[in-house]
């Protein structure tokens, strides 16, 4: 294990920083906000492509860059940092493993080259109640034809392929085949969502069954949790900013020992968290066995401390941090999402546990 | 003791034939809430007829004297007139920072003339009151504010922004703090009270994060301010301001944070019960420990009225309620969220209940509960320092 | 309900107020320590029995003085302030209570008159393994003989007359009589306790079967629930004086806002619990219908904020706190054994959840 | 590279040859430490030659100058050595405060004299060292410290007390902070070495509340110090007193917290596990959550060091480490005690398993974490002022 970037590495991550401040700053997820897209930038997506972030997973041989899941680490940070609204988890992380892990070579044929192009989004259709509990799908599949609900699909009202959990696999389904109905989800985050009902909609088995659920889900929560730790970065210097410059009572409030305690606390917290999602992202690089063990430590770290660090920002700017006109909001906002996708800090406490055998 | 029971049935009589069926019903949301005033559109006739009654005989504020409008009732009678209340589930008549901020220090410390004026409009409520506090650079350090107050001989001449007045945009008057001397700090804040109408006054409405604007920014450029309506000696509004914060503390905790969804129905609705128990264990336990501080936080409320009635002075405890009943409304807030799972990540549409979306609008708009009226910050500074005695030097 | 102690209540308050400080101040603590008495101090126990608190709830008719369970929880925090050491809870809490409850008219003549006069130390017999969970009991009553093992029995190495319960109820065992084996225990709060075995002992039952051991235990949880209020109250006022006194870079250590915002968190923390606590103990007296919600708050309460200050009492005070020669910890040994004795915070989270239907 | 795999060879060999085979068993307890100096007295014969074949090796310190005992290996042939002793899971030869704190220090302060006299008998565990820092008035405000250091011409005279001097009882000299000028408080502090057994030096332990006694008391009374023995320069202490606490800080955080028994093993032994996890849920998350931060904690000291090799300055991490550490060891203990329920309640006797016992002891002595060798509260001033930025006025 290693948390040493290599020379690669470090200019995608440095490309990932310049392209966020200049290209995707907050105030451009603001401006979408504000027209009511739902997420939907599909120009910024592009722009992504363009950079070559589509493919980063994706082997050379399909199009892709092949540079690992590190590399797509260090940009998901760097997109959560700015809240840059994209599929860029649904579909560089999140659909490019699912076909690399699961795709047939047809499959993988027909698939990754155009999701490293950018021309196709993906989703991953997990959920089918109110919380995370992928092992208890009832979707099933009769032949080739698939039949149930799925609800809170991230990026699932802008995708054009479905990746769908069921009882005994996953599926490739296009979202616009017959049998497909989508109910779009105007969500709290801004980036929107849907519920997706599949009524003897045709879909393809993707090879690896059971496991190969648990093998996408970690890599979303590995990729979710990277664009955690940037949320929460950004979120925490944006505050220690505002704690120098704030003045009141005659003084930077930075100078009030219980909110430099609390500030020295956050720091810990994220710092700990960040060898964590680093550590996470190095194991899928590095093919290790127990990656649902880092997935759940990663995700639920980067819970913890999004969830602390996003209600901080608020409470650390008083009342401006409530305004609208702020962005304090958006972070928080987007952390409770973030939080409880693919799993909560508490349902990956308890898969922790269980990992451990306790 | 037969007096009080006379009273209880004279009052039960008289609440039988006044107040109107519908308003006996659970408010359904905060739509239903009557805030009163010149420009207030009532929800419904009842609700405005129950005011009209309730204030004509001065039980909006049941203990203020008649003279002023008030009830006239000693504090027996007073435990009275709410146990029949609640007995058939009245509505609160009225919600009103004049009644509950204003009028308590306009007691105190205004003059005959001035409580004559304004009290009796606060019990009716004709008048919708306002707060003119916080400034923009004067938020926790509430004394540092700066709107300027000069003496104009005839009238006072008011020039400054004020942010987070609460309703401004539709508040008839507003009680404001403003420096009348630069030269010192507490000792140059005066107390005034100004009609909302004068020349020279705009709001402007502040959206907050849930969405809603329960707030506005208050810019006053030359306002003349007639001499008769400051509120105790000049340079004298800081003690006032403190005074008033202690009703205001008081009264907000919580406040403003959606509908009384209950947490354990929530988490029954989309976590479910394994076993006879909320199949998560871990939010379980976290809920069952709220359910602890939610009980130990009520109980501890009634040992302070016992305490206040037997005579003790618990005025120091409204910081400790303060933090206390903030704290707790977001921990709610939290829990609400996090038991609802993705039916909380909604913001509009038809895919999600009024509740849902109240949930989370509930939630954003809870994180001001330890902002507004005083932050935990300030008010665990005022517990270490007044109650526990710890000061920076000794 | 109400919070507003009456003149009896005041005076008993008071009374033990002034026992505690003159008679049982921590030093008489320290010195039975110091001897390793074990929690052995039977001049202070009868000093307590002529102050008349032995019989605080025993009725008049058995020579008791009738004043309920406000009072003696009123005694018990000022003894729970100096750590007196005795069987005030074994005894005049949990063994008065059993016999009131469950007693015959002739069990309630041949002992309670005994407790009243301090000529008898009860001790309740309810755990039998690590941790606390008296509905798991494997303890057999084969006709009137008793077979069994019960663990940490507090005050047990002192008692004359056990409180035993079993799979179906309640039972009274001379601690002398045959088939009973104690071994003492040497515990970390200085107190004592035994581990008791049963095997074939002559045994009385109770009236009242499994439904008066939760009767018991909720007495003995309110009990010590007071006590551990006044242990943590004392904490507190201790720590504030040090923070008000102890000198640091030149100013009172007291004036760092840090430790005020600790402070105060910690006055809060203490002024919700009394409430429960206060609140339980008037529930028994009114007779109340949910003891058992009562009883779990208080005792879960109580546990956590005395788990708060008694390491703030250490922490606060800084090294000399981590000293032998200081109370802090004794103060902090004292908590922990009390925190899990007969359900820790966790244990009464899960029964008050139960309790509540979820 | 090449050049390293020959080292690695080498050193395997080495170890083979010398590294007894008793000496690759873990530990049982602390009594098998090995602290060395004039009167220590060694476990077993072996612990005695695995010390002085490390020791002469220069292995004890690995990267100190040959020069001065130490093994003159690279940082790469050290990481190579310490593979190697964790190959055969090789005891640890020498505890040491000389190794840990003095040792860095004199190498980067220490005139060559004092290098070569001093340097080589830590390296061998011939002198063991104890710390003369805090004060009875000067705990977090170590600058604060009175000791007395006064010019006598030909030598130094010390007056005063310090206080936690770990082990100052087994000692054979003493690395102390002494006031050398009293007009100013962080510049009138000298770093000076005394040999314990000089007259007017007194120790006594103090009991700690886990019945243990690491600690003591120690006095000088007209103790005379030859002038060669001060480190740096005159009134120059309070700088080298900073270097020294990072060393000490990186180094303490979780010492001396008793046996190593995992949390969870107590946990199923006491608790027990219910459909295959432990039967108590709420115990169990707060465990997991736990072992997360201790993992987390793990790879956040792996990742400070390789950023340290690639050259980055990760010294301001010293306080957040040992804050982090202090806390995490703290947790560990408080839930290994609920985990043992009351088979944690003991203190003495057989009804206990030293390892019971252990875990009580253990969890008291943990409560020291957060004081000793800075108290958490310092270490978090420290962070927010050196790594946040964080000032008082600005």
């Amino acid at each position: 294990m290693t948390f040493t970037l290599n020379e690669e590495q470090r200019l995608l991550k440095d490309a990932a920083r310049d392209f966020c401040r200049e290209q995707a700053p907050v105030t451009r997820f603001r401006k979408m906000r504000d027209e009511k897209k739902n997420g939907r930038d599909p120009e910024l997506w592009r722009e992504m492509a363009q950079m070559g972030w589509a493919g980063i997973v994706v082997p050379e041989e399909h199009g892709g860059a092949g540079l690992g899941y590190v590399g797509l680490g260090l940009v998901l940070e760097e997109t959560g940092r700015t809240l840059a609204a994209s599929p860029l988890l649904s579909t560089a992380m999140i659909g490019a493993s699912a076909l690399v892990l699961g795709g047939s070579d047809k499959q993988k044929t027909e698939w990754l080259p155009k999701i490293a192009a950018g021309e196709v989004v993906t989703a991953l259709a997990v959920d089918e109640g109110a919380h995370h509990s992928p092992e208890k799908s009832k979707l099933k599949a009769g032949g080739a034809k698939l039949s149930g609900q799925k609800t809170y699909v991230a990026d699932g009202h802008i995708a054009d392929l479905l990746i769908v959990s069921g009882a005994d696999g996953v599926y490739l389904v296009k979202a616009d085949a017959t049998g497909v109905t989508h109910a779009e989800l105007v969500t709290v985050d801004s980036r929107g969502a849907a519920d997706i009902a599949f009524e003897n909609a045709e879909a393809e088995p993707l090879n690896g069954g059971t496991k190969l659920i648990e093998a996408i889900l970690d890599r979303a929560r590995i990729g979710l949790a990277a664009e955690m730790l940037g949320q929460a970065q950004e979120a925490f210097e944006i505050t220690g900013e505002y704690l120098k410059t704030r003045k009141q009572f005659g003084q930077v409030i930075g100078g009030f020992q219980a909110l430099q305690h609390r500030a020295a606390k956050m720091f810990t917290d994220l710092e700990l968290t960040r060898s964590c999602v680093y550590a996470a992202l190095d194991a899928l690089d590095r093919g290790a066995e127990d990656i649902a063990t880092w997935a759940s430590l990663a995700k639920a770290r980067a819970s913890d401390t999004l969830h602390l660090v996003s209600n901080e920002f608020v409470q650390m700017h008083g009342g401006i941090g409530m305004t609208d006109a702020h962005d304090a909001g958006f972070y928080l906002k987007r952390a409770r999402v973030a939080e409880g996708l693919y799993g909560g800090a508490g349902y990956h406490r308890d898969r922790f546990a269980r990992l451990h055998d306790y | 003791m037969a007096d009080l029971e006379a009273f209880r049935a004279e009052t039960r009589a008289w609440l039988e034939a006044n107040c109107p069926p519908s308003m006996r019903t659970p408010m359904a949301s905060e739509e239903d809430w009557v805030w009163g005033g010149r420009t207030f559109k009532f929800a419904n006739a009842d609700s405005k007829l129950w005011l009209e009654r309730m204030g004509a005989k001065g039980w909006t504020a049941p203990t203020w004297p008649k003279d002023y409008g008030g009830g006239g009732l000693s504090k027996a009678e007073e435990a009275v007139l709410q146990s029949e209340l609640k007995r058939i589930q009245a509505r609160q008549a009225l919600f009103s920072f004049g009644l509950w901020m204003l009028g308590p220090v306009l007691l105190e410390y205004a003059n005959e003339e001035q409580k004559k004026e304004h009290l009796p409009k606060i019990v009716r409520g004709e008048i919708r009151w306002c707060q003119g506090y916080s400034e923009p650079g004067a938020g926790s350090d509430l004394a540092g504010l700066q709107t300027k107050c000069e003496d104009k001989g005839d009238h006072w001449l008011i020039n400054g922004q004020k942010v987070w007045t609460s309703y401004a945009d539709q508040a008839d008057w507003c009680f404001c703090l403003v420096r009348t001397d630069t030269s010192v700090k507490h000792e140059g804040i005066s107390f005034v009270l100004i009609d909302m109408t004068s020349k020279g006054v705009e709001t402007r409405p502040i959206k907050l994060i849930s969405g809603s604007s329960p707030f506005c920014e208050t810019f006053f450029t030359d306002v003349k301010v007639p001499k008769e309506n400051m509120v105790g000696r000049l340079n004298g509004g800081w003690e006032i301001a403190k005074r008033l914060l202690q009703y205001e503390r008081t009264n907000i905790s919580g406040f403003g944070s959606g509908a009384r969804l209950d947490v354990v129905d929530i988490a029954k609705n989309n976590v479910g019960l394994e076993d006879g128990v909320l199949a998560d264990r871990d939010l379980r336990a976290r809920i069952a420990a709220h359910k602890m501080t939610e009980r130990a936080y009520a109980l501890t409320t009634q040992r302070a009225q016992e305490e206040a009635k037997a005579g003790g002075n618990v005025s120091h405890m409204a910081s400790m309620f303060k933090v206390a009943g903030a704290t707790l409304n977001q921990e709610r807030c939290e829990l609400m969220v996090e038991a609802a799972g993705n039916r909380a990540f909604g913001w509009a549409g038809k895919n999600y209940t009024p509740e849902e979306l109240g949930v989370t609008r509930g939630w954003l708009r809870s994180k001001g509960n330890s902002i507004e009226g005083g932050t935990t910050e300030v008010n665990l500074n005022v517990v270490a320092k007044r109650v526990l005695g710890l000061r920076d030097t000794q």
